[in-house]
């Protein structure tokens, strides 16, 4: 195969029959703005076919080119001594010590998954879920965050029951555990859900793969499924003029097939355990569009794509949908030379397809050929180095008025107030979701959900046969913080995650990132997500977590309406001794419990503002970078240290709800007393101060003196014990009780009427 | 003993119970690729977790039919003893070695919680290790667990003692409270007549260490090493 | 040739899709419906031109992987 | 009076069941198999004796439950 340019390579490519003329109307089709429109004019120095169009359309697209977000996504920390790779891969990689690396990423469906909530859902799995093995891992474990519309709307219901059968239906088929994730309901959603998954998986930190195409003349393999019209979008019903094919055979939704994908990973590590592979990109949007340009250009090489040789699921396919199509399932593999055999026997014992459908070239460029016609003719780097990039104007949220508790009222009723927010969407159990994912599969779950801040799973030993090491992970946001002033948000979702690794005795190690934001083109929007990175940056940095990979999705509004700010982290953390960790419950008497970190009583933003009183004001709470270390790293040490037995970090709801948190994931009651405190009563309780723990210990004494000694703020509250939750003087409720209300909430709302 | 576990396209629990398998026996049990129609003398054959060839039309229809189900029942029929795990019990059912069907949850959900079994019977290969109405405490992991067989059917196998596992309350109390799928009179396993041959929704490998979901499954695989060595 | 198979539960089998499909219905409001029973719909093209020889095979077929006779029941038809 | 009610996938919808029966069917030596498509059969008692308003109603019910029309097409038939 030759990699120069064949004589018919250098002809301009040829028309398809019936091909649509490039009007202004076809390029708006398309995206492209007049103005990206004559940078693809000054690129190809004449008028692109369709085919090139869609390639151009496609690659600067946000999705693809994070036009309106990459000057702001530089400013994330992505480095520290243990990160393998940072961002611009498939997922981020962080060594995990005994020659094991951690490889991992979040990303969205969530349109898809408003227009077909099991569809979408289980395809936003499965792409996420190829990220990862696309790189050598196995995955282990997923996790997901759900963000619906308010319960009362009409809608909420079916796409509650949609995502969630979904995101179970493809991961539970797979054999990966779902560990984890938070599910959120508010209006601001109504009309565009959120569906963020993510996957983790363990490889071997010496047999990582990567997407860089090399060795000009290296074949360019296909594997997976077949190609079909999946997922073409509206853009491209340009193309129906060119075939008589019905609008009914564009399907704009892909289904999933999760039975082919675990073909599709066993068959690739099978493959990986080989020295086959020089380069391989999972196929995820844009198809064969982005993993063709993403291996040529970041090799710096040319491909020769001959179109005809795609596997194609049904009759009459075109280059544009070939070159655009969304089929799922679908994976490229740059061979080394003479590799193509050993592969071909693997993906066909493993009944998949397997064709070589391409070469590399030393002539950067990107040369299409359909029955040996030349249908595109693409020179690769200006595509990259010319993509759009835009520094939106943006205007920064101001930091709202800081509520004083004093205007806050006092519950009549405590008891009503705690069932209340225990009840309430946001903070009722969701057993009834995590009760349809296979969260056991694999044998190494050791924190289920509800059992801790953070999913824990057993790492099997490195190669060497050594390790006992446990993984934390968790997903966590809190949207009507960052809504209230975004970079005090994004500081605390990365705080909060960081925290909820730190409570069950890992150690944080990195995050990936989701962004969820509305229209970027209006400057307060650009300024939420503007402010979100800002905070964000600075935790990331003060807490030694570096960034290592992530995803955005803008244009989140309905009707010009927003969604909250939603900038969701995923985070990983490692602990060496996994028989050290902690969860959240209370299982004995007699211990007892320590609140650590200070409490000034911060009503602003609360749940219980928002879900007792019907108010959504006032500055979020603040978050300070030092003390957040300074707590977290004493409470870890415990931890490790074995003098804790159940931990818990305090977030939505404060104080009492994470005590009755505990409380119910273990059966044991407690006792407390209110301590001295400038905060009234419902502040200390139900405040959300940022940076605190509850910890139960055989030994408070202990304890409290080693807090001191640390500079950390502790104060005994009381004890474990008893069938009830008790405050001394002001409330106690049977656990019983609390159950109820706790766990009815969702499955109650599922089962009522539509 | 010598274990040899099936492997079909989509099986996804056959590492856990091979886990399960090697931590009682301390050797890797031997896996068994579906093509395969021929595998070498054995002890116990074990049919495990997934989700095989997808489990489109109806779960372990398409694997029943497979090249290495027709040698499973040649040598279940020579009496040699067959463990059916979830899917492997839906393969089992579908394949002929046991009574009855596996149907739609009630609830029409996929289900991973911890359950609790009462043993039925110690008097098997499979349950030695445990006393008869003994309560263990084991997951389920399934969307098609519904245990479903005519009166007739019914009647036979429960005066034959070929009930092995009936889903209960924590207490031992069996109706509706600990039923996680519907399942006709509680049943979560059974035996053939021969009782060589036990298929059991629940998954015991996913129960055999105290950090990772206790230890109750453990007794089962004791149980058969016992049996078998 | 075509083929369409149709694959029912029997009578007497508990239906949990068909009675959840119609709980639903009544809950949308829709009272008139009463029993729903769900079956599968499966359509397949036959390299076969004899339709004697269609239906046997079919029926094999059905026996064999399609249908669970000892829950369900299943009709064939031939279409051109 | 009786509905049936047959709910499809369209064209160009990927069917992974019936692109597993079909496999499997050919792996059974059904050698003359081609494509297998797999939907789903709903029968449905109605209390309604107007032939006109059941269908409509069929229909509503159609869009709103039994078939998600971004990727099913339905088709609706009365009987006696
Ligand atoms: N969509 C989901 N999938 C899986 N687990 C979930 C989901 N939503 C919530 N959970 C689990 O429910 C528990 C409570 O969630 P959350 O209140 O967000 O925890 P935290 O406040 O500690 O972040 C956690 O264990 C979480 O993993
Ligand atoms: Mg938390």
């Amino acid at each position: 195969m030759s990699s120069k340019p064949t004589a018919v390579e250098k002809n301009p490519p040829v028309k398809l029959t019936n091909e649509p003329a490039i009007t202004p109307q076809v390029v708006a089709e398309h995206g492209l703005s007049p103005d990206e429109y004559q940078r693809v004019l000054g690129i190809m120095g004449r008028t692109p076919t369709l085919v090139e169009l869609g390639i151009f359309s496609a690659m600067w697209s946000e999705h693809c080119s994070y036009k309106s977000s990459k000057v702001w996504l530089k400013k994330l920390p992505t480095k520290a001594p243990w990160v393998i790779q940072g961002p611009g891969e498939n997922a981020g990689v962080i060594d995990i010590g005994d020659g094991q690396a951690a490889i991992f990423k979040m990303e969205s469906h969530n349109h898809p998954s408003y227009i077909e909530p099991y569809q979408g859902a289980a395809t936003g799995v499965g792409g996420i879920l190829r990220d990862v093995f696309t790189m050598g891992a196995r995955p282990v474990a997923n996790l997901n965050a759900l963000r619906f519309g308010e319960p009362q709307h009409p809608k909420t219901r079916h796409l509650v029951s949609g995502v969630v059968a979904g995101i179970g239906g493809y991961g539970n088929c797979m054999g990966i555990p779902t560990v984890g994730g938070e599910t959120n309901f508010h209006a601001s959603y109504n009309g565009n859900i959120l569906v963020n998954a993510m996957t983790v998986g363990i490889a071997p930190s010496n047999r990582i793969f990567y997407a860089a195409a090399a060795g000009v003349g290296n074949p360019l393999v296909y594997v997976g499924s077949k190609t079909g019209r999946d997922g073409i979008h509206g853009a491209t019903m340009a193309s129906t003029e060119f075939s008589e094919d019905s609008e009914e055979k564009r399907p704009t939704v892909q289904v999933g097939d999760p039975f082919v994908e675990k073909l599709l990973l066993e068959a690739c590590l099978e493959l990986m355990a080989t020295d086959a592979i020089v380069a391989i990109q999972d196929m995820g949007a844009a198809g064969l569009t982005s993993s063709s340009f993403e291996m040529a250009a970041k090799g710096g090489l040319g491909v020769v794509v001959e179109l005809d040789k795609v596997p194609m699921r049904e009759t009459g396919m075109n280059p544009y949908e070939l070159m655009l199509s969304e089929s799922q399932e679908r994976m490229l593999i740059v061979l080394k030379p003479g590799a193509e055999e050993l592969a071909r026997k693997i993906f066909e014992k493993w009944e998949l397809d397997f064709a070589v459908i391409g070469h590399l070239t030393d002539t950067q460029r990107m040369v299409l050929s359909w029955h040996g016609d030349i249908v595109g003719n693409i020179p690769i780097p200006p595509l990259v180095t010319e993509a759009p990039v835009y520094e939106r104007p943006w205007t920064l949220t101001p930091l709202p008025a800081v509520l004083d508790a004093a205007n806050v009222p006092m519950p009549k009723d405590w008891r009503a107030s705690l069932i209340t927010l225990m009840s309430c969407p946001d903070l009722a159990s969701k057993a009834w979701i995590w009760h349809q994912y296979d969260h056991l599969i694999m044998g190494n779950t050791a924190i289920r959900p509800q059992d801790g801040d953070a999913a824990l799973v057993r790492v099997p030993p490195g190669a060497n046969g050594v390790g006992h090491k446990g993984l934390a992970m968790t997903s966590d946001c809190t949207p009507r913080y960052v809504q209230a002033h975004p970079e005090t948000g994004g500081r605390q979702a990365v705080a909060e995650a960081w925290r909820n690794i730190t409570a069950v005795g890992a150690t944080p190690l990195a995050v990936t990132d989701n962004m969820n934001f509305g229209n970027p083109q209006k400057p307060e929007i650009m300024g939420q997500f503007a402010g979100a990175i800002m905070g964000m940056a600075e935790a990331c940095t003060a807490l030694d977590f570096p960034v290592v990979s992530g995803n955005v999705s803008l244009y989140n509004e309905t009707e010009g309406k927003p969604i909250l700010p939603t900038p969701t982290i995923g985070a990983v953390g490692v602990i060496e001794d996994i028989g050290h960790a902690v969860g959240s419950r209370i299982t004995q008497a007699g211990l007892a419990i320590v609140l650590l970190g200070e409490t000034v009583g911060w009503l602003g933003q609360s749940l219980y503002l928002r879900e007792t009183l019907g108010r959504e004001e006032g500055a979020p709470p603040p978050v300070d970078l030092l003390i957040e270390r300074r707590n977290g790293d004493f409470v870890r040490g415990e931890i490790v240290g074995r003098r804790i037995s159940a931990c818990h970090d305090l977030s939505d709801g404060g104080l009492l709800v994470g005590l009755a948190e505990m409380c119910l994931a273990g059966g044991t009651g407690v006792t407390v007393t209110l301590p001295e405190s400038i905060a009234p009563p419902h502040a200390f309780l139900y405040g959300e101060d940022q940076g605190r723990y509850l910890l139960a210990t055989d030994d408070g004494g202990a304890l409290l003196a080693a807090a001191q000694a640390a500079g950390v703020p502790a104060v005994q509250l009381g004890y474990s014990g008893g069938p009830d939750l008790i405050v001394q003087g002001l409330l106690s409720i049977a656990l019983s009780d609390l159950r109820a209300a706790h766990e009815a909430w969702l499955p109650d709302y599922m089962n009522s009427a539509a | 003993m010598k274990a040899a576990i099936l492997v079909f396209p989509g099986s996804n629990r056959e590492v856990d119970v091979a886990q399960a398998i090697e931590l009682v026996t301390g050797r890797k049990p031997q896996m068994i690729w579906h093509g395969d129609g021929d595998f070498e003398k054995t002890d116990l054959i074990v049919v495990p977790g997934g989700f095989s060839y997808g489990d489109y039309l109806r779960c372990g229809a398409m694997a029943a039919q497979s090249p290495v189900m027709a040698e499973v029942k040649r040598r279940a029929a020579q009496g040699v003893p067959v463990l059916a795990i979830c899917n492997g019990f839906q393969i089992a059912a579908e394949a002929g070695l046991l009574p009855g069907v596996l149907m739609r949850n009630a609830h029409l959900k996929f289900v991973c919680a911890d359950v609790h079994l009462k043993v039925e019977t110690s008097q098997s290969l499979f349950t030695n290790r445990y006393q008869e109405g003994q309560v263990i405490r084991v997951p389920v992991a399934h969307a098609e667990g519904n245990y479903f067989a005519d009166e007739a059917t019914l009647k036979r196998i429960e005066d034959r003692g070929q009930v092995a596992f009936r889903y209960c309350a924590p207490d031992g109390t069996v109706d509706g409270t600990g039923n996680p799928n519907g399942s006709i009179r509680n049943i979560a396993g059974v035996f053939n007549e021969s009782k060589t041959v036990m298929g059991l929704m629940p998954h015991p490998e996913n129960a055999v260490e105290p950090m990772f979901g206790g230890t109750d499954g453990k007794a089962l695989f004791e149980g058969l090493v016992e049996a078998l060595t | 040739m075509k083929a369409r198979v149709h694959v029912t539960l029997k009578n007497g089998v508990l239906d949990p899709q068909g009675k959840a499909i119609g709980h639903s219905l009544n809950r949308l409001g829709f009272a008139e419906v009463g029993d729903v029973r769900q079956g599968k719909f499966i359509e397949l093209e036959l390299a076969e031109t004899d339709k004697e020889k269609a239906k046997t095979r079919l029926d094999e077929m059905c026996r064999k992987l399609l249908a669970n006779t000892v829950i369900e029941n299943y009709s064939i038809e031939l279409v051109g």
